[in-house]
């Protein structure tokens, strides 16, 4: 055999550098930015935007679980169920008599268990394929709540509660401070350890994974389990910032969760994305949203543009592909 | 740090709390309304009252709603108007308590904080503008609906969702009205749900009907559900065997009020609603009123008003639900 | 030596026959499937019956019938979109359009022939499914993702031409309320129309040859594109063909209930992939029957009748929903185990 | 009428990293059986796909009568006459015979378009029972073996009444008596009128049915003869370019002790009573017709699958195998027989590829260290002599070779002992052929226990210590380096049946 040399340093072009989908999204958030600024006066002041970020950021803890469900190619709309389940049974523990701590745990403990079963149900019925088994569990979650709760609406929270969702340390947000410590350990998860390159790799080929060692149900369940938990934090967030809570909360969050997912660049199709789109995409959303509620803009615009934002965005690159990549009819 | 904590815990509508504010806009206050949710015929009427109210006293008002009827949507927007430094918001809330700590941030930053239509709890709001007495609707539907059917038989209650509170109220005292002697002889056999969703409202309108065929009246106090129950009876022929009352739309309803299936309704006039709750953030505002029993103001056309008691907070009445019938629905169902 | 060869045919017909049988009992567990659904229909029937003596009265199984029709025609397109490997989430939002488009222009011309109406709002839905279709077969957006985005362009659109009105039954001339109120033959027009759709469909998916082309497209794409076959333009095609019916659906709703409001259907997407999973599509793509989503439109609508009828709870019908349908996806996949591992026993080694 | 009813001049194509034809020539006449030949990944399936419009040639025209044509679309093809059974059965599991057969030509009524079931059944009834196939046309497609569905794929380039039909090793996966029904089939049809090509890799197919016959050897066309002016050694040195004893370096290792025992292996459906051991140093051949079940074994043992009966002993302790991570820490790796799909994470680098199985090495605390995993990647990408330029490059945009290097260069991230290879020089250029010959060779003599599984008997013999044959799911023969021939291979591959001797 002929010796042959291989470089294995990582190739630095400056074209492959910018042309990633990330600048897209910031090129599209300093868009925003400065539309916003434009539009209204008060825009652009920091005690606004500060709290503008603490009123979208409860959804974006699932975003983080998400981006690695979607990875996987697989999908899950029951994480609005599992926030509303677990914060009725915290309200309704602490209703009863358990000490807030206690249900506080009891919260996060329901909704892991409810992403676990998820994971489980997904894993053993391989013929079902995700979209079935959450949607159905969707509206089980939803349903036990409503058994749980019925009619009422439970709150009168001891008031260090409050301060999840409304408190800041020193000027800043504590829910930003959770989000940004939640985002850099999934980041982390993502990109630096072996298990989110085994993610990336179920996500691209599940075949060729499990021929190489990695335990593709075991990794699907703990991911399913964490986007349970991450619903679970959401519901901790929400609550706190309704200061009370029912069996209709989060109603229809899977789908904005999803939408902010995609819009960051994390394919559908599975394998492709990075965790800072999903991110980016969170704030950038965010901010469209209140910018445009700031000169209080009706809600049926809001909606279009948001439909068109998520269109556009997707097709970007597949056109940009069409234009660039082989001819060829792959069959 | 920022401006929640300058403001102080008390912020409870101290005319002084709003001279903390800058007053932009060459001195024209803004006041905003949030509705329930967008597309809402109902709504926009309310809307539509408030923003006459405000325009009359020169100011600028603000009209928002989500897309979904959600307290989170209503959370965000309530920061949006924040933002805004508005000096007034005025809230047809979708949950009662899911509010509070947006809409004590509201009042911390000096912004005058009313509920209308359906309410949020004491500690959320400055005072309540109430379409109508609960006692009275609940009171009222039942003393109709006994007449419709002669003081006698089975009638059945066709709600929106199973967590309305205004609703469960009306439902309350629906049922207490019941334990009165003369009421003797009517049952109410069943409090349906229908969601306001047309669909479920149409299935248990006609479970109703099958599982007790002696009913003789329903009582929806839900635009959707007495739109709903008024199809199916029309579709159904039984026009002349059960009764239906409750409140509605007159616009959805004139068709059904006039055929007789529905031989009189009640509600308010949306309109009013939103033009006293108008009135009542303007005289907030200005630093007429502070929210507290007893104290009066005129609303525009509507006349003086005086803030009474409402449970622990206050609140101001527009009057008795409105009688519809098939003597003045018809210069009715063109307005709303 | 021809004769060897007869011999050795013989000795695999021998084997053959083996297969033969086998093969029909795999057939009888896929006829076990729907006779599984319909069994769980008549349990449930007889049990709430007992219950409430007024359930199966002729004038209840004509509500049902009616009150399903929508949910079945819907269940028709969503049956060919799920086939195909697809989902469309936006049915409700295509619903509220084209039905509110109907129900303004029956306001503004009230003299209009209900048939009219009927076809505008069909040929609303018809150009949001081209759009839909468009986006996923030409552009490549995964339908889950193309859908959800519309979905809300949709909604916003009909708020937007709504005006935030609703067009309620005053407005209505009655000619198209009858639309849904009216009767052929003693039969409820919606019931009618359902049923002349499913006819249509069942044609259409079984004896043409664009029909069988859906199920070959879902069942594997590569050897379709192969064989010759437009994939594309089959998954354009669906993707109308559900934007039109959702159309229709969109104007017999208004008709039936006499009132276009801006949140018409909401999340009934949900309701409809339940009624097509309940009836054994397979969401991998390439099967699905006519039958088998009658059954599940009809136990949908069933349940919806039959547990206020009962007294169930409000509170207890999301959950029983939810586990009927998770029950009979779970039950649906164990057969369809016993079918392969049946399947695998008649191989000889 | 032209003298040839299909031409085929300079036709080049080209996918992502590998030229798949180059300038390629082909020439059908009326009536005749061309025979195809060459070795795996000669680009005899592209071409294939490019004469039915599957693939739109890069370069080259095509004349059909004469005609300068374009095909645009398979529809295109399939007008002008042409229809092909493909080599990797291309069916629609969820649909019923009767209708795979049928596909784009449905049966219809002229009037109503109406889609004519009676008549389709009845007809592929008829074209099964011409096969010799005993299942009824209603049957669910999946539920068939392989073998019924190569039938069915016969059935339906027979139902078509093409001018031109294309079989690409449409026998590989059918018994001699199913063979020789299809030599009938294709004599009978060529007695009509018909003109067939015909792709294999059995001579014997060739010899039997063939006139004509042409040869591709990496991706080019090497030459046309008369089947009976040309010598087989002729054609094997057209096909393989060399003489076939330069391809194995097989070098002597030293046979060590006892790694693997299998002992009445079976799994319901796929194959049963397996039993074989092998040691240190060997290499055992696992040959037999495509769906013999080879490849089923090879997945119980590395426990991708599972298996219902028998024992596993493994370095003498009798061991459940329960997922291929188990199996890998014991020390039992498995080269996957469709790399593609099976082998490597097509959208990422070189480098990904290799370290995946291994991840945990490079890791402290489930942190990775990207620079530790970079130089394994590196060494072992260069000890396999991938042709790349870094280790960032993508694998997608390698030859086929190539990335069966990478492929190999994964196993030996792991400490194994027992490296099961499934057809590992599948699709591979000759040169790369070679090359992965010597890795085997050295693996064997560095103390591996080697299965390697092959449907080429050159490679079979050339390279193993001792090889078991299987048929249907069972081994028929174990045969010792000494007794490896062409003739018993093949003997106990199709034994119970006349041999061909008899048949003649
Ligand atoms: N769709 C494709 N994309 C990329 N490469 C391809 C594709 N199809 C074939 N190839 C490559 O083209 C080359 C020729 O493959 P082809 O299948 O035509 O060979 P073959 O002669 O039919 O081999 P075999 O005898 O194994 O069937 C191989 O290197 C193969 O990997
Ligand atoms: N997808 C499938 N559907 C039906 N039968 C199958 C399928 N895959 C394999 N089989 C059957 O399982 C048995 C073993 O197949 P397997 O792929 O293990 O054979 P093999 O000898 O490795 O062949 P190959 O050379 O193609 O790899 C065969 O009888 C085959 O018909
Ligand atoms: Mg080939
Ligand atoms: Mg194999």
């Amino acid at each position: 055999m002929e010796p042959r040399v291989l470089t294995s340093k990582k190739p630095l072009t400056l074209k492959g550098f910018f042309l990633q989908w990330e600048w897209m999204l910031v090129l599209l958030f300093i868009a925003v930015i400065v539309m916003n600024v434009n539009l209204s006066d008060y825009f652009w002041d920091y005690n606004n935007l500060r709290d503008a970020t603490m009123s979208f950021l409860d959804k974006a803890f699932i975003v983080l679980p998400m981006v690695f469900i979607i990875i996987l190619a697989d999908i899950d709309i029951s994480v609005g169920s599992i926030v509303a389940l677990s914060s009725v049974i915290m309200a309704d523990l602490y209703a009863h008599g358990v000490p807030m701590e206690l249900a506080l745990i009891v919260c996060l403990a329901v909704g892991t268990l409810c992403g676990y079963i998820n994971g489980l149900l997904i894993v053993k019925f391989k013929e079902l394929s995700s979209v079935i088994v959450t949607l159905s569990t969707m509206i089980i979650y939803r349903g036990i709540a409503y058994i749980l709760l019925k009619d009422q609406s439970v709150g009168k929270f001891p008031k260090w509660f409050n301060y999840l969702g409304w408190g800041y340390v020193g000027s800043i947000p504590f829910i930003l401070i959770a989000f940004a410590v939640f985002a850099v350990l999934f980041g982390i998860l993502l990109h630096k350890t072996t298990f989110g390159r085994k993610v990336y790799a179920i996500g691209s080929n599940p075949t060729a994974s499990r021929y190489s060692g990695v335990q593709v149900d075991r990794i699907k369940i703990i991911v399913f389990t964490l986007a349970g938990l991450m619903s679970a934090v959401t519901a901790l967030f929400l609550t706190s910032r309704m200061g009370s809570t029912r069996p209709n909360i989060a109603t229809g969050y899977e789908l904005d969760v999803i939408a902010m997912v995609v819009l960051g660049g994390i394919s559908t199709a599975g394998g492709k994305g990075r965790m800072i789109g999903a991110i980016l995409a969170v704030f950038l959303i965010g901010y469209l949203r209140y910018g445009l509620g700031l000169i209080n803009i009706s809600a049926q615009t809001l909606l279009i543009v948001i439909g068109l934002l998520l269109i556009f965005a997707v097709s970007v690159p597949k056109l940009k592909w069409k234009g660039t990549g082989a001819k060829g009819k792959a069959v | 740090g920022g401006n929640n904590k300058e403001a102080g815990a008390s912020g409870g509508g101290s005319p002084s709390a709003s001279a903390g504010q800058p007053s932009d806009a060459g001195g024209k206050k803004r006041l905003a309304i949030i509705f329930k949710n967008t597309g809402n015929p109902y709504g926009e009427k309310q809307m539509e009252g408030f923003k006459k109210a405000v325009e009359e006293n020169g100011d600028e008002a603000i009209l928002k709603a989500p897309d979904q009827p959600t307290a989170e949507a209503q959370i965000q927007m309530i920061e949006e108007l924040i933002s805004q430094k508005v000096d007034a918001i005025a809230i047809a809330a979708n949950d009662p308590d899911a509010l509070q700590p947006a809409l004590q941030k509201a009042m911390n930053a000096g912004i005058k904080v009313i509920s209308l239509d359906s309410a949020v709890n004491a500690q959320s709001r400055i005072t309540h503008v109430n379409q109508a007495d609960p006692e009275r609707i609940g009171r009222t539907l039942i003393q109709g609906v006994s007449e419709m059917i002669g003081g006698e038989g089975e009638i059945a209650i066709l709600s929106a969702t199973s967590q309305a509170t205004n609703q469960n109220t009306w439902i309350e005292w629906m049922k207490k009205e019941l334990e009165d002697p003369k009421y003797a002889n009517i049952k109410l056999v069943k409090v349906a749900y229908g969601d306001d969703l047309r669909d479920k409202s149409v299935s248990e309108t006609e479970a109703l009907l099958k599982s007790y065929p002696n009913l003789k009246a329903i009582i929806a106090p839900t635009t959707v559900g007495i739109a709903a129950a008024g199809k199916v009876l029309t579709d159904k022929g039984l026009k002349d065997k059960v009764k239906l009352t409750g409140l509605g739309l007159p616009s959805e309803m004139a068709e059904y009020i006039e055929s007789g299936v529905c031989p009189w309704m009640y509600l308010w006039n949306p309109i009013d609603v939103g033009y006293l709750a108008g009135y009542t953030a303007e005289a907030l505002v200005k630093g007429e009123i502070t929210g507290a029993v007893g104290e009066k103001f005129t609303a525009g056309t509507l006349g003086e008003k005086e803030i009474v008691a409402d449970g622990d907070g206050t609140q101001v009445m527009l009057g008795d639900p409105f009688k519809f019938d098939s003597g003045n629905i018809a210069e009715w169902k063109e307005v709303y | 030596m021809k004769q060897k060869m007869f011999a050795d045919a013989a000795l695999a017909v021998g084997t053959g026959q083996g297969a033969a049988t086998k093969t029909t009992i795999s057939a009888k567990f896929a006829k076990f499937r729907e006779l599984g659904l319909l069994a769980v229909i008549v349990l449930i029937c007889i049990g709430v019956q007992i219950r409430n003596p007024s359930f199966l009265t002729w004038e209840n199984i004509n509500d049902i019938a009616a009150n399903t029709a929508i949910l079945s025609i819907l269940s028709v397109g969503m049956m060919l979109v799920i086939i195909t490997r697809g989902i469309d989430l936006s049915i409700g939002a295509t619903l509220a359009l084209s039905g509110m488009i109907a129900a303004l222009t029956v306001k503004a011309h009230p003299g209009l022939h209900p048939l009219a109406a009927l076809l505008l709002g069909f040929a609303v839905g018809l150009a949001c499914g081209i759009v839909i279709g468009f986006l996923v077969a030409k552009v490549g957006i995964l339908p889950i993702i193309a859908t959800l985005g519309m979905m809300n362009v949709f909604r916003g659109l009909t708020y937007e031409a709504s005006g935030g009105k609703w067009v309620s039954a005053h407005q209505m001339p009655d000619s198209f309320k009858q639309i849904a109120t009216g009767s052929l033959l003693g039969i409820n027009n919606l019931i009618v129309i359902a049923v002349v759709i499913y006819a249509v469909a069942y044609y259409f998916v079984s004896h043409t040859r664009t029909g069988r082309q859906v199920y070959a497209v879902g069942s594997n794409p590569e050897s379709a594109e192969i064989s010759g076959i437009k994939t594309k333009r089959i998954l354009w095609l669906v993707y109308t063909i559900m934007g039109g019916l959702t159309g229709l659906a969109g104007v017999l709703w208004v008709s039936k209930f006499a009132s276009a409001q801006g949140d018409t259907a909401s999340g009934y997407e949900l309701s409809v992939i339940a009624a097509c999973v309940l009836g054994g599509v397979s969401i991998a793509g390439g099967s699905g029957k006519i039958s088998g989503i009658i059954l599940g439109a009809v136990l949908l609508g069933i349940l919806n009748n039959a547990l206020p009828m009962i007294n169930v709870s409000p509170f207890w019908q999301n959950w029983i929903q939810g586990m009927i349908i998770l029950a009979a996806v779970v039950f649906n996949a164990l057969v369809k185990r016993g079918i392969d591992r049946n399947n695998l026993m008649r191989r000889k080694i | 009428m032209a003298e040839y009813v299909l031409e085929l001049k300079g036709i080049t194509k080209t996918f992502p990293g590998v030229k798949a034809l180059d300038n390629v020539y082909f020439k059908l006449r009326p009536g005749e059986i061309h025979a195809l030949m060459g070795e795996n990944g000669a680009g005899k399936s592209t071409f294939i796909k490019v004469i039915t419009g599957v693939h739109a040639p890069d370069e080259g025209e095509i004349y059909l009568n004469g005609e300068k044509v374009e095909f645009k679309s398979p529809n295109d093809a399939k007008k002008a006459g042409i229809a092909a059974i493909y080599q990797h059965v291309t069916c629609y599991p969820d649909l019923s015979v009767t209708e795979n057969i049928f596909m784009g030509h449905e049966k219809v009524s002229k009037l109503t378009k109406r889609i004519l079931w009676n008549d389709m059944h009845a007809e592929a009834e008829r074209l099964l029972r011409e096969l010799g196939a005993t299942f009824s046309p209603k049957t669910q497609m999946g539920a068939l073996s392989v073998a019924e569905q190569q039938i069915v794929e016969i059935a339906k380039a027979l139902s078509m009444d093409a001018k031109i039909i294309i079989m690409d090793e449409p026998t590989a996966a059918l018994s001699r008596n199913e063979s020789e029904e299809l030599y009938r089939i294709a004599e009978r049809l060529r007695d009509r009128g018909a003109s067939i090509i015909f792709i294999s890799h059995r001579f014997e197919d060739m010899y039997r049915l063939a006139s004509m016959v042409t040869v591709f050897r990496d991706s080019k066309y090497i030459g046309t003869w008369r089947v009976d002016e040309i010598s087989n050694p002729d054609l094997i040195v057209a096909m393989v370019g060399r003489e076939i004893t330069q391809l194995f370096p097989k070098k002597e290792a030293k046979i060590g002790e006892e790694l693997l025992r299998v002992e009445g292996l079976g799994r319901t459906g796929y194959f049963a009573d397996v039993s074989f051991s092998l040691r240190r140093g060997e290499i055992l051949g696992l040959t037999g017709l495509v769906g013999a079940g080879r490849t089923e074994v090879c997945q119980a043992l590395f426990g991708v699958t599972g298996y219902d009966k028998g024992k596993i002993y493994f370095k003498g302790r009798e061991w459940k195998v329960k997922s291929p991570l188990e199996a890998m820490k014991r020390g039992i790796g498995y080269l996957p027989e469709d790399r593609q799909k099976q082998g490597l994470v097509l959208q990422w680098s070189i480098g990904r590829n290799i370290t995946l199985p291994s991840l945990e090495k490079y890791a402290r605390r489930g942190l990775l260290r990207t620079a530790s995993e970079a130089q394994t990647a590196k060494h072992l990408a260069e000890k396999v002599s991938v042709k790349a330029g870094s280790i960032f490059d993508l694998v997608s945009s390698l030859s086929g070779g190539n990335q069966q290097k990478v492929v190999f260069a994964k196993l030996l991230t792991a400490d194994l002992d027992v490296l099961i290879l499934d057809e590992p020089t599948k699709g591979v250029d000759v040169g790369a052929k070679s090359a992965i010959y010597e890795i085997i060779s050295e693996l064997a003599c560095s103390g591996y226990g080697i299965i390697m599984v092959s449907s080429e008997m050159p490679e079979i013999i050339g390279m193993c210590d001792r090889v078991a044959v299987m048929r249907e799911g069972r081994i028929t023969a174990m045969l010792d380096r000494k007794d490896i021939t062409q003739e018993a291979i093949l003997q106990a591959s199709m034994a119970g049946e006349p041999a061909p001797a008899e048949i003649r």
